[in-house]
């Protein structure tokens, strides 16, 4: 999904902000949401696809605007109401007030790349143009873009797949180098990025 | 960690009041327990930080041929010293030269390999790290105080899939006489995401 | 730029929030904000390029969390600081407090596209991918992308140049047609989307 | 419009507070004063609304020739209704039919046809209606009341560029009889805009 999460290239955001000596958590809610995270994939609630992309369906003003273990907080939250574990008005009750949640799986538009054809460390190859309104591991700001191959990882779960049912594609994953200029145009700085992309994420330029 | 949290203390925002619910809604459920997530946070608070990923770039300073194993498969040469679990399966260690600086991002979510860095800082999830490190990196940098000569070359890694990156920052000039457990010491946290030099 | 106002397609919002009945102006500020813009204009605080451009230049989340009109409020001090009508000093003395404004213009990267090749209704044309970090009029979500010419509009200033500096460029403006699914794949709506697009933002296809 | 917008009441937002030193600012140092502000105001709060638009459809709806010119040159045939100004220099008229239905959105801001329709209201200027209008235009309609049959075709029009839109409707069926000030009453401003019927 073309989700406020893609912030690869986007603009409008400052300087980071960077604190000395900074704790790991900081404050005492983000110890228990970092817990409560972890202690559900351990139960199962959800495997990576899935929870990346209950993040990723978080409101996006929401999700710009509040802080990292807020996200966890509310996509566990929302995996354990759309797998049947709590509800809503439990959450609600407790909280004693509101307690957004990420909205729904796209009803529509939720698509899987045709498999790509196999690629080596060399080729040519052009990132797809993933448009599905689930969950992808392509990131907006390579979409179309050409880029060269550097190194092939061992095949693991598409997550366009995982993250929305029962089936499970497992493909190479293909560290593909793009020019800065490629990706930003003729006025862009000097550098090289690379982005680590499934192999149904391409094609081979030929 | 304080040994009080499923007391609802009187002045508590939304995001604690939610976040307490939860916690007391899954133990009331006996889905999970306090102790379990007691057990997660102390493990991520205490025990995993970035001291693993300083031991393994020292040796690597100091042992050639674990430098040489270390770029190999960083997987295996990070499990020699005892590191690994989640996020960290699949560890590709990329080393910074006099021609080539390093710099890790994830601009999808916030990956970040936790068994050598533990787990990452505020700046690393937000919103200009991840959307300015791999458009105008050189410019990022040297607002977080890294300026790079322009000959050296930029190269970004996003994490975007299963590998999780480590930088093999270079080792400071004048060190030839400390030992490893000294440099240890001088390695930082930036320096292995590439935010430092 | 590739700025949070550029919405076309993304995702993470929902239901837009309609007010029956909704008065013209919700707050007495925005009264004020309203007509202190217009005024401007009248003055020649800034051209139509200079002023959008301002409000794309808001921090992001400033801009998403937001109304309208702080939009605009916003723009405005920006541009009448930026040409030397009043200064910030003097903002925030009279606000009693912050009087957050947009960034600055940034300082590479500002691009503009070389002219296009003429265009008449019934031509196949595709989007360049426009990468400028400055102002342009061609959405994010039809750059690459392919469509048919509707209609041609006179001509008129080239924004890319107009929100930067004296030079100016007057271009025809192509309506152009795209599918739904040359867009958003080929799980989209069936719809037509149309968007007026300066010469210089297409290529004819061949 | 209250008359006392210069005075500093004594608990004002911030925002309230901004705007209100930015009038100040500039009414002191002479480049604006509060009475032009005022104009403004008034002009598009009281005078400038979906009203023109209303008359301009029902002229349509009653008069031929005024339909063809007004398809034909939306600015001059607009201009014949005595209507025009800023954000209305260059008026498409686009016309729904039992085939087709139109729908006008500016995804990059706000533009508006001010002089048939005044000043927009909140959920056009909205992130949910300038993001979906473009993707999935059957899906926001629906939610925004408008149920469109399968076979009906959608017409988006992003107004990226000089040209602003006007939706013109289809005249209700069983008003033969109406004339056109009665007519007038019917238009509503979401179905020149096109998100109703």
């Amino acid at each position: 999904m073309d989700g406020i999460h893609d912030f690869g290239g986007m603009e409008g955001f400052g300087p980071p902000a960077v604190e000395i000596d900074e704790p790991v958590f900081h404050h005492d809610w983000e110890r228990r949401a970092f817990g409560i995270t972890m202690a559900s994939f351990v139960l199962g609630v959800s495997n990576g696809g899935q929870f990346r992309h209950s993040i990723e369906r978080m409101d996006a003003e929401h999700y710009l605007g509040s802080r990292y273990y807020e996200h966890w907080l509310t996509g566990v939250a929302t995996r354990l109401v759309e797998t049947g574990r709590v509800t809503i008005e439990e959450l609600e009750a407790g909280a004693g007030g509101g307690f957004p949640l990420s909205r729904p799986v796209a009803s529509a538009g939720v698509t899987v790349p045709e498999p790509g054809t196999d690629v080596t460390v060399g080729d040519e190859v052009r990132v797809r143009r993933i448009t599905t309104r689930g969950h992808t591991r392509c990131p907006r700001y390579v979409r179309g873009r050409r880029g060269t191959v550097v190194r092939i990882d061992p095949p693991s779960s598409l997550p366009d797949l995982e993250a929305h049912g029962d089936a499970r594609r497992s493909e190479p994953i293909a560290t593909v180098r793009f020019d800065g200029r490629e990706l930003w145009g003729e006025g862009a700085e000097r550098a090289a990025v690379h982005v680590d992309l499934w192999l149904s994420y391409l094609e081979r330029v030929t | 960690m304080s040994d009080d949290h499923h007391h609802h203390p009187r002045t508590q925002s939304p995001i604690e009041q939610r976040v307490h619910a939860l916690e007391e809604l899954l133990v009331d459920k006996g889905i999970v327990t306090h102790e379990m997530i007691d057990e997660f946070v102390a493990r991520y608070e205490d025990d995993i930080g970035p001291l693993n990923g300083a031991r393994v770039v020292a040796r690597a300073w100091t042992d050639p041929d674990y430098r040489d194993r270390l770029l190999a498969d960083g997987t295996a040469a990070i499990a020699e010293l005892g590191y690994g679990g989640p996020e960290g399966d699949h560890m590709i260690v990329v080393e910074n030269t006099d021609e080539v600086h390093n710099l890790v991002v994830c601009t999808l979510c916030s990956c970040y390999p936790w068994p050598v860095l533990g787990l990452p800082p505020d700046w690393y999830k937000s919103a200009p790290y991840r959307s300015r490190a791999v458009r105008e990196p050189r410019a990022l940098l040297a607002e977080m105080g890294c300026d790079l000569p322009d000959e050296v070359e930029v190269r970004v890694w996003d994490s975007s899939a299963e590998a999780r990156y480590l930088v093999l920052p270079q080792r400071p000039a004048g060190t030839d006489a400390l030992g490893e457990d000294e440099l240890v010491a001088l390695v930082t946290r930036d320096a292995m995401i590439g935010v430092a030099r």
